[in-house]
């Protein structure tokens, strides 16, 4: 049947997905998915990929995946972030038509936030958590896989869109009614919501799970103040997502129906309130900055503490400020829309509990500093980035508290003052703590150490680059450049700016070349970490040995300290001190399962489906999920036992046993 | 083992120092929003000013103290600094990043409040000139109740004299900005917001929108002319005399979703906008009762007609 | 197995679905979930709270809604959530049977809510009502069907677990299972009554 | 894990816990030989789901402050459910779900009451 062919060509490639990079990528993909399964089916990797990764139940392998998934998602919201550079380099270029600038803008904006940023974050919870807590896995292990499957389908679904259907272009803020159909006919959106809605199903799955964990898996005396601050981080991001992602998943329901089904919630015509979404947006999107900051001030506080030898300056208060930060950022997320005309009494409310949240972010940067003070600061590339975040999120905090500056902010929102606060705080904040704890994390992740000297170079090449990148933002800002523009006319003095801008770019670009050469070179002929603690750490994960082994404990921790290991160090005393024979027991563990994966697929077929509003294939992955449900809801095997003789042998072999 | 450069961290300040440079020696009045010529730009300026100069000591005590640390501390061989692996508290200090930030933070609250609550309307006793936007997919349309009037794309206004602008859409929402003059907000469609603005300097400024809509977004540019009272009355005398009135035909070609120059109209039909006078029933679906008084306007929910 | 309820030492044993360890983990998870939940619940009250008003051409609350079926769709779920509550009891005291049977009764009491529901949604059809018509009826309709998913989903979650007691018994897995059933399907009862208060009640305030 | 599915008193759940700086989530059970507690609750909340029907049906109050007697009636309602259904203090350990549920119960009335004050702004509430 020709016309539908025809249809189905115009559907799912339609002109905006026929320039020729995105063919030339096209054709990349599926050089490179050939080769990719010519590769696994000649050395029989098949089975293997299926049994260890697709089906694994194990927090440290989920660990891996999703650190692997957030660094090609960095790659590609980092190849968009150089697209719009080169785009805003000259004035009124056309590099890229606007419909393309547009798609870019949003890919970035998203994939930067939920497919970069929380995967990342998400990687270095799974790697450490059970870890440092003293726990074999996380609470719910299957539902751990659960989490991250859904994830990875959604970031599927969201990253095909740009070569099949075409991609979202309303920013990743997706404000009404500009996404609705009057004004944005194709299948964008609905992947926008979709993938969003199912990864977000997901990140609502890791809250609940590392919230129980943290608080119902803890080693026997860890008591709530006894927990590194990582772990304090952990909790308190979990209790941030559990009650912050509803109202998005609420909005973004609303969005779809309104597209796919008629409702009127956010239309221009029969009432619809568009303002409602921007409420419900906001009420998620100001937690989720917060999301994506506190774990990473868990990071740096384990960071700093070790690598300037010396205890976390504060504890007590570094708690009490992350708990606050968690309160107050509940009422905080009308500064986002100040120019929406809610009244001076709103919006002067909202800006004085804006303010606010400043204090106790400064009391962490105070408490951060003195934990330096007194002590002997290695310069490993871990501390380098601790020691750039300070002054970087310091300056964006402040940028932050004058966009909380009500007035001011009427002349600042959505000007590229604001994009400079943005990434300043995010990069500073986010990037360079995820990098941060990745290099400090990696030998315990993988057993060996990433190279410093090349971590060095694109740490320096990434912090210059960043500086360079958005420091001319600022003044962008102060010129009256909004954000978003795909270009701009010459005369109004934003040129200058916007070259060295983009210069910036291209250093940071170069950082990330390094890192990536950094990475592979590391794997292939990196230093092998065989001590287990190779940064002379304080907390209980580096009391094993790396890479981990698949129970975690031989035998559970009980906890007498603040920093446990230190504590056990300064002591005297090692692992192989306290372990006996007769101490190990059969452990019991997680079972694999392909339900996890199976799940993922499942919805990724019913976003797929929804998407294009092909209701069979829609209801073919509702079964799917259905039928996935109903398998774990009867599946009362989901555990097996490891003999107590192999573990004895693992741990003697590791030379952990004592006798 | 260390690379050279790293001997050297004050390498941080170059680009700050760079940038300050260029602050200084830029482009003068290319900086829009350091030289506004109204009173609501001068009043968003100061609190600007004012926060920045907060911050600037924020940053400077922050960085003395953080490069003090790494200078200082850093594990070096002969390194004399006292050296205290379990200094993990101090009551006294911890107290002071309380209380220090709070303090500061109340220095600019209190002008903030005040400040918000100031422009949200026109100063009491001036008589202002209302202007009705409503923003179109990618071009804006302003109607001149009081004189008649109507324009695409371009906007006269007297100068010292209070213009109180009524905004709505009818398209995807933008937001309302002429930099020179003051702050921005929302053009959204069931909704009439006010803003008041004043240009004391006659000149033409740039106006764009902030709130991305489309593609032809970027194209959202408008001039802003301001002119004396006496010029501004002989614009809108000569515009009913020598341009065509916009009938429903018109705006309905407006409604295309395209980008269009400038355009003037002697006339316009009563219901494009839910003009003051009326009340508001844009597309249909009322939301508002207008109602204006003097300096102000009232909104009455109106239920179901 | 079942774990004995108490002792007569004075010393409580604690129920069977906190028996084990890990089952009783699940519980605390459960308790996040409904948090997350009573979340979603809150943004949709807030969209109706603030899209009451905007009827455009449709009808209002006051002239839509009629207290009829609504009450007896209240008293189904009010009695629902008393006989599962019954049901948890026997569960506690090891009694599968009487487990069963108040779950079987909890079931039907929810399709009699359901279906009265979807006969009301009907009706509202048959006016002319619905979600098109208004940014108000949208509000309304996601609301009150989003709550009715949520029973229909625990009927059916129902019935599964009524298989796996018939096979297992009471143990502390399927204790556990009942439990958080029983949790969730109280909490439903609680979203209904502010959505029985502050959407139908209210309406009729005016 | 076998030792932890051998039967434990509350009591010594408790105990293993052991952090002191949370005794508030101390959990508490009740148990009876006859559904006495159920039976109570199930005529409160009839009592109090008529209460409020015949409250609004006969309009005793003006409309703001017969919303917000109903409105009370919900929450009492809530609390009941809470109590006497939910065993909401009920825990192996510490009874973790109150500190969620407390936070939930102001950040969902906060999300309500702060989205009609800035959306509904400057109109007269009607
Ligand atoms: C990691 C992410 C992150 C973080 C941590 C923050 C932190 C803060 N943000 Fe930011 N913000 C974003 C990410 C983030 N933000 C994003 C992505 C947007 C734009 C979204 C979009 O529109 O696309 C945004 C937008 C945004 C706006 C909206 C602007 C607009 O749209 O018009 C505002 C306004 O108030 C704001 C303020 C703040 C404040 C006050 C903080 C504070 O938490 C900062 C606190 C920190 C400090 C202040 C520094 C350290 C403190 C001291 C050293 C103590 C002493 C300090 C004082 C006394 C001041 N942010
Ligand atoms: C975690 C979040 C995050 C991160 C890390 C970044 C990183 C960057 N961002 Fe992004 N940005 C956002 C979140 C983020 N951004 C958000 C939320 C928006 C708003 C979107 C919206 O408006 O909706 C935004 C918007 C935004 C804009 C505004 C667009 C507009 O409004 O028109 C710009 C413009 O300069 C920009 C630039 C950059 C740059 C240069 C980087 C750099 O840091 C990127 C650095 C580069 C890399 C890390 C990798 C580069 C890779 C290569 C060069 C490959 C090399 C080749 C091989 C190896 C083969 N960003
Ligand atoms: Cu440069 Cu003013
Ligand atoms: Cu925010």
């Amino acid at each position: 049947m020709p016309s539908f062919v025809t249809y189905l060509i115009h559907t799912l490639f339609p002109p905006t997905v026929r320039y020729p990079d995105i063919l030339l990528i096209d054709a990349g993909l599926i050089v490179g998915a050939i080769g990719l399964v010519g590769f696994l089916t000649k050395t029989h990797r098949w089975g293997w990929l299926w049994r260890e990764w697709l089906t694994t139940v194990d927090h440290k392998k989920i660990a891996v995946m999703y650190l692997i998934s957030a660094i090609v998602m960095l790659f590609r919201g980092g190849i968009d972030a150089e697209m719009l550079r080169a785009q805003l380099a000259m004035p009124s270029v056309h590099f890229m038509p606007a419909i393309q600038y547009d798609e870019v803008f949003t890919t970035h904006g998203t994939i930067m936030i939920f497919f970069m940023a929380m995967p990342f974050i998400f990687a270095l919870f799974n790697a450490v958590i059970p870890l440092m807590i003293g726990a074999r896995d996380v609470a719910f292990p299957r539902v751990n896989a659960m989490s991250f499957w859904l994830f990875a389908f959604g970031a599927i679904l969201f990253n095909i869109s740009f070569i099949i259907g075409g991609s979202p272009d309303a920013g990743w803020t997706a404000y009404p009614p500009y996404t609705g159909l009057a004004f944005n006919p194709g299948p964008g959106e609905n992947y926008y919501f979709l993938a969003l809605i199912i990864a977000g199903m997901g990140t609502t799955m890791t809250g609940i799970n590392f919230l129980v964990t943290t608080i119902r898996m803890r080693a026997p005396g860890m008591t709530l103040m006894k927990m590194p601050m990582f772990v304090w981080a952990t909790m308190v991001t979990s209790a941030l997502i559990l009650f912050a992602f509803p109202p998005l998943t609420v909005a973004l329901a609303m969005s779809l129906f309104d597209r796919l089904f008629g409702s009127s919630f956010f239309t221009l015509t029969r009432g619809g309130m568009p303002m409602m979404y921007v409420n419900l947006f906001w009420l998620f999107g100001h937690p989720e900055v917060y999301i994506l900051v506190i774990p990473l001030f868990g990071v740096f506080s384990e960071v700093v503490a070790t690598f300037s030898r010396k205890a976390l300056f504060g504890y007590p208060l570094m708690v009490v400020s992350i708990l606050a930060i968690m309160f107050l950022s509940y009422g905080t997320w009308v500064h986002h829309f100040f120019t929406m005309g809610a009244g001076p009494g709103v919006n002067a409310f909202f800006g004085l509990s804006t303010m606010l949240i400043a204090i106790p972010t400064g009391v962490k940067i105070f408490n951060w500093i003195f934990t330096m003070w007194g002590g002997r600061i290695k310069m490993t590339v871990a501390m380098l980035y601790q020691m750039a975040f300070i002054p970087t999120f310091v300056i964006g905090g402040a940028s932050g508290v004058m966009l909380a500056v009500v007035p001011a902010d009427y002349q600042l929102h959505n000007t590229y003052f604001l994009i400079a606060h943005f990434h300043n705080v995010i990069i500073g904040g986010t990037l360079f703590g995820l990098l941060s704890g990745m290099y400090y994390w990696w030998p315990k992740m993988f057993g060996m150490k990433l190279n410093e000297r090349q971590g060095k170079v694109a740490f320096w090449l990434f912090f210059i680059g960043f500086w360079i990148t958005f420091t001319p933002q600022y003044l962008l800002g102060l010129k009256g450049m909004t954000r978003r523009l795909y270009t701009y006319p010459a005369g109004l003095g934003w040129h200058e700016l916007n070259v060295i801008s983009t210069v910036g770019a291209w250093i940071m670009g170069a950082g990330f070349v390094v890192l990536v050469y950094n990475v592979v070179w590391s794997l292939l002929y990196g230093e092998r970490d065989v001590t287990g603690d190779p940064w002379d750490g304080r907390t209980l994960e580096w009391s094993l040995p790396s890479p981990v082994p698949e129970y975690n404990f031989a035998r559970i921790p009980v906890v007498h300290e603040r920093d446990e290991w230190w504590a056990m160090k300064q002591k005297g005393q090692t692992m192989a001190h306290a372990l006996r024979p007769e101490d190990v027991h059969d452990i019991e563990l997680p079972k694999n399962t392909p339900v996890p994966f199976l799940l993922g697929a499942s919805f990724f077929v019913v976003g797929f489906g929804m998407t294009f509003k092909w209701w069979p294939i829609a209801i073919v992955g509702m079964l799917g999920v259905i039928a996935c449900l109903l398998y774990s809801g009867f599946d009362y095997d989901d555990h097996h036992h490891l003999e107590a003789d192999v573990v004895r042998q693992t741990e003697a072999s590791l030379g952990r046993l004592q006798g | 083992m260390r690379p050279a450069f790293f001997k050297r961290p004050y390498r941080k300040l170059v680009p700050l120092a760079l940038a300050a440079g260029l602050l200084s020696t830029g482009c003068g009045q290319q900086y829009v929003l350091l030289h506004p010529v109204g009173p609501v730009g001068q009043q968003e300026l100061h609190l600007m000013e004012l926060a920045a100069i907060a911050m600037g000591i924020v940053i400077l005590v922050v960085f003395t103290l953080y490069f003090y640390a790494i200078i200082r501390f850093r594990d070096k061989p002969g390194n004399t600094a006292p050296y205290r692996p379990d200094w993990h508290g101090s009551k006294w200090l911890e107290i002071l990043w309380w209380v220090l930030p709070a303090v500061l933070l109340t220095v600019i609250a209190i002008p903030t409040v005040k400040t918000t609550y100031a422009l949200d309307h026109v100063p009491k006793g001036k008589d202002p000139i209302v202007i009705d936007v409503t923003s179109l997919t990618w071009k804006w349309l302003f109607e001149y109740p009081g004189q008649h009037v109507a324009a695409v794309n371009q906007l006269v206004i007297p100068t010292g004299k209070p213009v109180l602008f009524e905004l709505t859409a009818d398209s995807p929402m933008n937001t309302f900005w002429i930099p020179a003059l003051g702050g921005m907000e929302y053009t959204m469609p069931n909704r009439v917001l006010p803003l008041w603005l004043q240009a004391n300097k006659p000149g033409t400024y740039i106006g764009l929108s902030g709130q991305y809509s489309g593609t032809g977004f970027a194209k959202m540019f408008f001039h802003v002319k301001a002119v004396s009272p006496a010029a501004f009355n002989a614009w809108v005398a000569k515009t009913r005399k020598t341009a065509s009135p916009m009938t429903m035909a018109v705006y309905d070609q407006l409604l295309k979703h395209n980008t269009t120059g400038q355009a003037l109209y002697s006339s316009y039909p009563k219901d494009t906008f839910p003009t003051v006078a009326n009340g508001f029933t844009l597309t249909g679906s009322g939301m508002y009762m207008v109602m204006r008084d003097k300096n102000d306007i009232t909104y009455m929910p109106m239920q179901n007609p | 197995m079942s774990v004995p309820l108490a002792e007569k030492t004075g010393q409580h044993q604690l129920p069977i679905e906190f028996a084990d360890e890990k089952e009783s983990i699940k519980i605390t998870g459960f308790w996040m979930f409904l948090v997350t939940d009573v979340l979603i619940f809150a943004s949709l009250f807030s969209t109706y709270a603030v899209m009451r008003t905007s009827v455009a051409m449709g009808p209002t609350p006051d002239q839509l809604f009629h207290m009829g079926p609504v009450m007896l769709e209240t008293i189904l779920l009010l009695t629902s959530s008393f006989t599962i509550g019954l049901g948890v009891y026997f569960m506690r005291k090891g009694q599968v049977r009487a487990l069963m049977g108040w779950m079987i009764v909890t079931i039907l009491l929810g399709a009699g809510f359901v279906g009265t529901e979807i006969h009301d949604f009907v009706t509202f059809a048959q006016q002319g009502a619905t979600w098109h018509t208004s940014a108000f009826l949208s509000a309304f309709d996601i609301l009150v069907g989003t709550h009715g998913a949520h029973v229909t989903f625990g009927i059916f979650w129902a019935i599964t677990l009524l298989f796996q007691l018939r096979k297992r018994g009471i143990t502390p897995q399927t204790a556990r299972k009942v439990y958080t059933y029983s949790l969730y399907w109280h909490f439903l009862d609680i979203v209904w009554i502010f959505i029985y208060t502050f959407v139908y009640l209210n309406g009729k305030i005016v | 894990m076998s030792e932890a599915t051998k039967p434990i008193t509350a009591e010594e759940a408790y105990n293993n816990e052991n952090d002191k700086v949370l005794r508030f989530l101390k959990p508490r059970f009740h148990e009876e030989a006859f559904p006495t507690i159920q039976i109570l609750g199930y005529i409160g909340s009839l009592i109090l789901t008529f209460g409020a029907y015949f409250l609004v049906m006969n309009h005793v109050l003006p409309p703001v402050a017969l919303l917000s007697v109903i409105l009370v009636l919900a929450v009492f309602q809530a609390a009941l459910q809470l109590g006497v259904f939910m065993h909401i203090r009920e825990g192996r350990g510490l009874a973790w779900q109150l500190i969620p549920l407390y936070f939930v119960f102001f950040v969902a009335l906060g999300m309500v009451g702060m989205s009609i004050w800035i959306m509904l702004f400057k109109s007269g509430v009607s």
